[in-house]
């Protein structure tokens, strides 16, 4: 096992207290210090960069493996000079405190990885536009307010402007009519579809012609069209007695 | 880890399994407790989409010849019919896809009502750039620009008329390319997508 | 919720009948007589797709109270349950959305219809699981915690669109706090974060 393949130096520390099937909540911290100064020294013979993370903890370890060796019930002068007990045992707890929050995590995180390769193999489906399904304002909410007098107004003023500047401006498909009736059956003949199929993802100018194609198709009793509810959706389908044309 | 046992809903069914024995069913009486088949079939074409799926693919799957596949089909729309399903196994063109029954149609007029939860998640801005600039695009190709699964974010612009299907890919299963809409050109100004900003300028900073 | 029966391993020789009984209280309209409103809910939540639908959509189109709408997809996945059927309504980032179930894995890979495993870092995944317990917290919080400079982690986090940055803190340099977004849900398959495992006990020592 490389350093490198360690998250960091908690990391390396569990995987210390781990492999050797010691309890994380009593092991003497300067138990694992040996082996976590010999992977360091490891990795900087094989010349690898050694992240500064590793190098903090090795000092800290290193602190709290000197100050264990001290006799605990020494003179009184050696604790004061080292600070001793108090701080070694706090340093201790803290470590052994942040590896435990940090098991915790890891152990989160390989649940998480595990959930999310089960999850990713489920796949659900694009949705369907629900623009077709909007509801058109009906007449009278549409003309809510106009009365026969103002539509004669208002062919008044188109009258009067048009005698001055005849501008009027037709909003064309860029595809002809004619066209779109050779797509829409050699479509239906394929297979049948249906009226609101034709519709999908067109703009207002697309759906005039698809309409037009549609009105003259049946005009020229070449496709028939069926509907099976009030306001349903149009089934077409080739008239195959005219296929031939 | 003990604590994986969250949101792990097994569901209980047969398992489905597929095979020679099974071929002759498909076409007589199939019954739930057969069953399994149609079901993973109707699964199937629920997860292909309007990509839909061709005799050939469903043949290959089920390990059957493409008459059985037809026959699977229409058992399959027995199925679903039996069972009161408001989406049923059409053929359109040369594949089958699951659409809509007209029975559904006042319910959609109604969700048409009821306006969904608008906001752009990063997920699919990133999904519409990523269409806007290198359309005609595959979704599995979107998803490896990406890195993630991306069906949710492609939904949400296909369904906002952002993004739409514009053909179809000549690889193996014949997936649907990706592109912006006019929608899409209209709200930001753009006269086609040759328009966009060049995107080397980007990170030369 | 007045229907509490609705978890449905019934007694045997009880036929599952879909509705009859557990429906009355919907509304009046929506009796299994007249159709099944779980039929359209299923319908409704097909078209939605990935979009998926929320209780509120859901009330708004049943004309039923929010907890109801909850309560319908709860049957709804009994009666999918019970037909076999293999996508099942899910609950994800509080919408409810149809998913193939896991028993369709196999056939939807052989069909190239699942996406190629792509799975985060260990690294990814530990600054992921903090943010997601610990939320919101600063990245130098989530350093602490891991023991290493998790910039480049972080980064890639915010980048896939798991993790952003919600808040400032109040502390000096004001750095940011980051929170996960509702593609984390998404990607974890998790209605809510109440959804998220229990984490390990830190102080049973």
């Amino acid at each position: 096992m490389r350093l490198q393949a360690f998250e960091g130096p908690l990391d390396l520390l569990l995987h210390l207290i781990e492999s050797q099937e010691l309890d994380i909540y009593d092991v003497p911290i300067a138990r694992i210090t040996d082996q976590y100064m010999t992977y360091l020294r490891e990795s900087m013979e094989f010349q690898l960069e050694v992240a500064s993370e590793f190098l903090v903890m090795a000092a800290q370890l290193l602190a709290i493996k000197a100050r264990s060796l001290l006799p605990r019930h020494g003179p009184t002068e050696i604790q004061v000079a080292y600070g001793f007990d108090a701080e070694y045992v706090d340093d201790e707890r803290e470590l052994r405190e942040r590896l435990i929050e940090y098991r915790a995590f890891k152990l989160a995180a390989q649940a998480l990885g595990e959930q999310s390769l089960l999850w990713a193999e489920r796949v659900g489906r694009l949705p369907l536009p629900l623009e077709s399904f909007q509801e058109q304002p009906t007449v009278s909410d549409f003309l809510a307010g106009v009365e026969v007098l103002h539509l004669r107004d208002s062919l008044a003023r188109a009258l009067a402007r048009t005698k001055i500047d005849l501008d009027v401006r037709i909003v064309r498909d860029r595809e002809p009519v004619a066209q779109r009736m050779r797509l829409i059956e050699k479509q239906v003949r394929d297979a049948p579809t249906t009226f609101v199929h034709l519709l999908r993802n067109r703009r207002r100018r697309e759906i005039v012609t698809v309409f037009l194609a549609v009105l003259e198709l049946i005009r020229l009793n070449r496709i028939i069209c069926r509907q099976e509810v009030q306001f349903g959706d149009i089934w077409i389908t080739a008239n195959t007695a005219n296929i031939a044309l | 880890m003990d604590h994986s046992e969250h949101s792990e809903h097994s569901p209980v069914g047969m398992a489905p399994t597929p095979g020679a024995q099974e071929k002759a069913d498909f076409s007589s009486g199939f019954t739930a407790a057969t069953g399994g088949a149609l079901q993973a079939l109707e699964g199937l074409l629920f997860a292909a989409g309007t990509e839909g799926l061709t005799n050939r693919q469903i043949a290959g799957v089920f390990d059957v010849d493409e008459p059985s596949a037809t026959q699977m089909c229409l058992d399959l729309r027995d199925l679903q019919s039996r069972e009161g399903r408001r989406f049923l196994v059409e053929r359109l063109a040369d594949a089958w896809q699951l659409m809509t029954a007209p029975e559904l149609t006042p319910y959609l007029r109604q969700l048409a009502l009821v306006p969904p939860p608008s906001s752009l998640s990063q997920a699919a801005l990133e999904t519409l750039a990523i269409i806007a600039y290198r359309q005609p695009i595959t979704r599995s190709q979107i998803e490896d620009i990406r890195g993630v699964k991306s069906e949710k974010a492609l939904g949400t612009l296909v369904a906002r008329g952002l993004a739409q299907e514009i053909a179809r890919a000549d690889s193996p299963g014949r997936p649907f390319l990706y592109g912006t809409t006019n929608d899409f050109l209209d709200y930001f100004g753009l006269g086609s997508h040759r328009d966009l900003p060049p995107l080397e300028q980007m990170d030369n900073g």
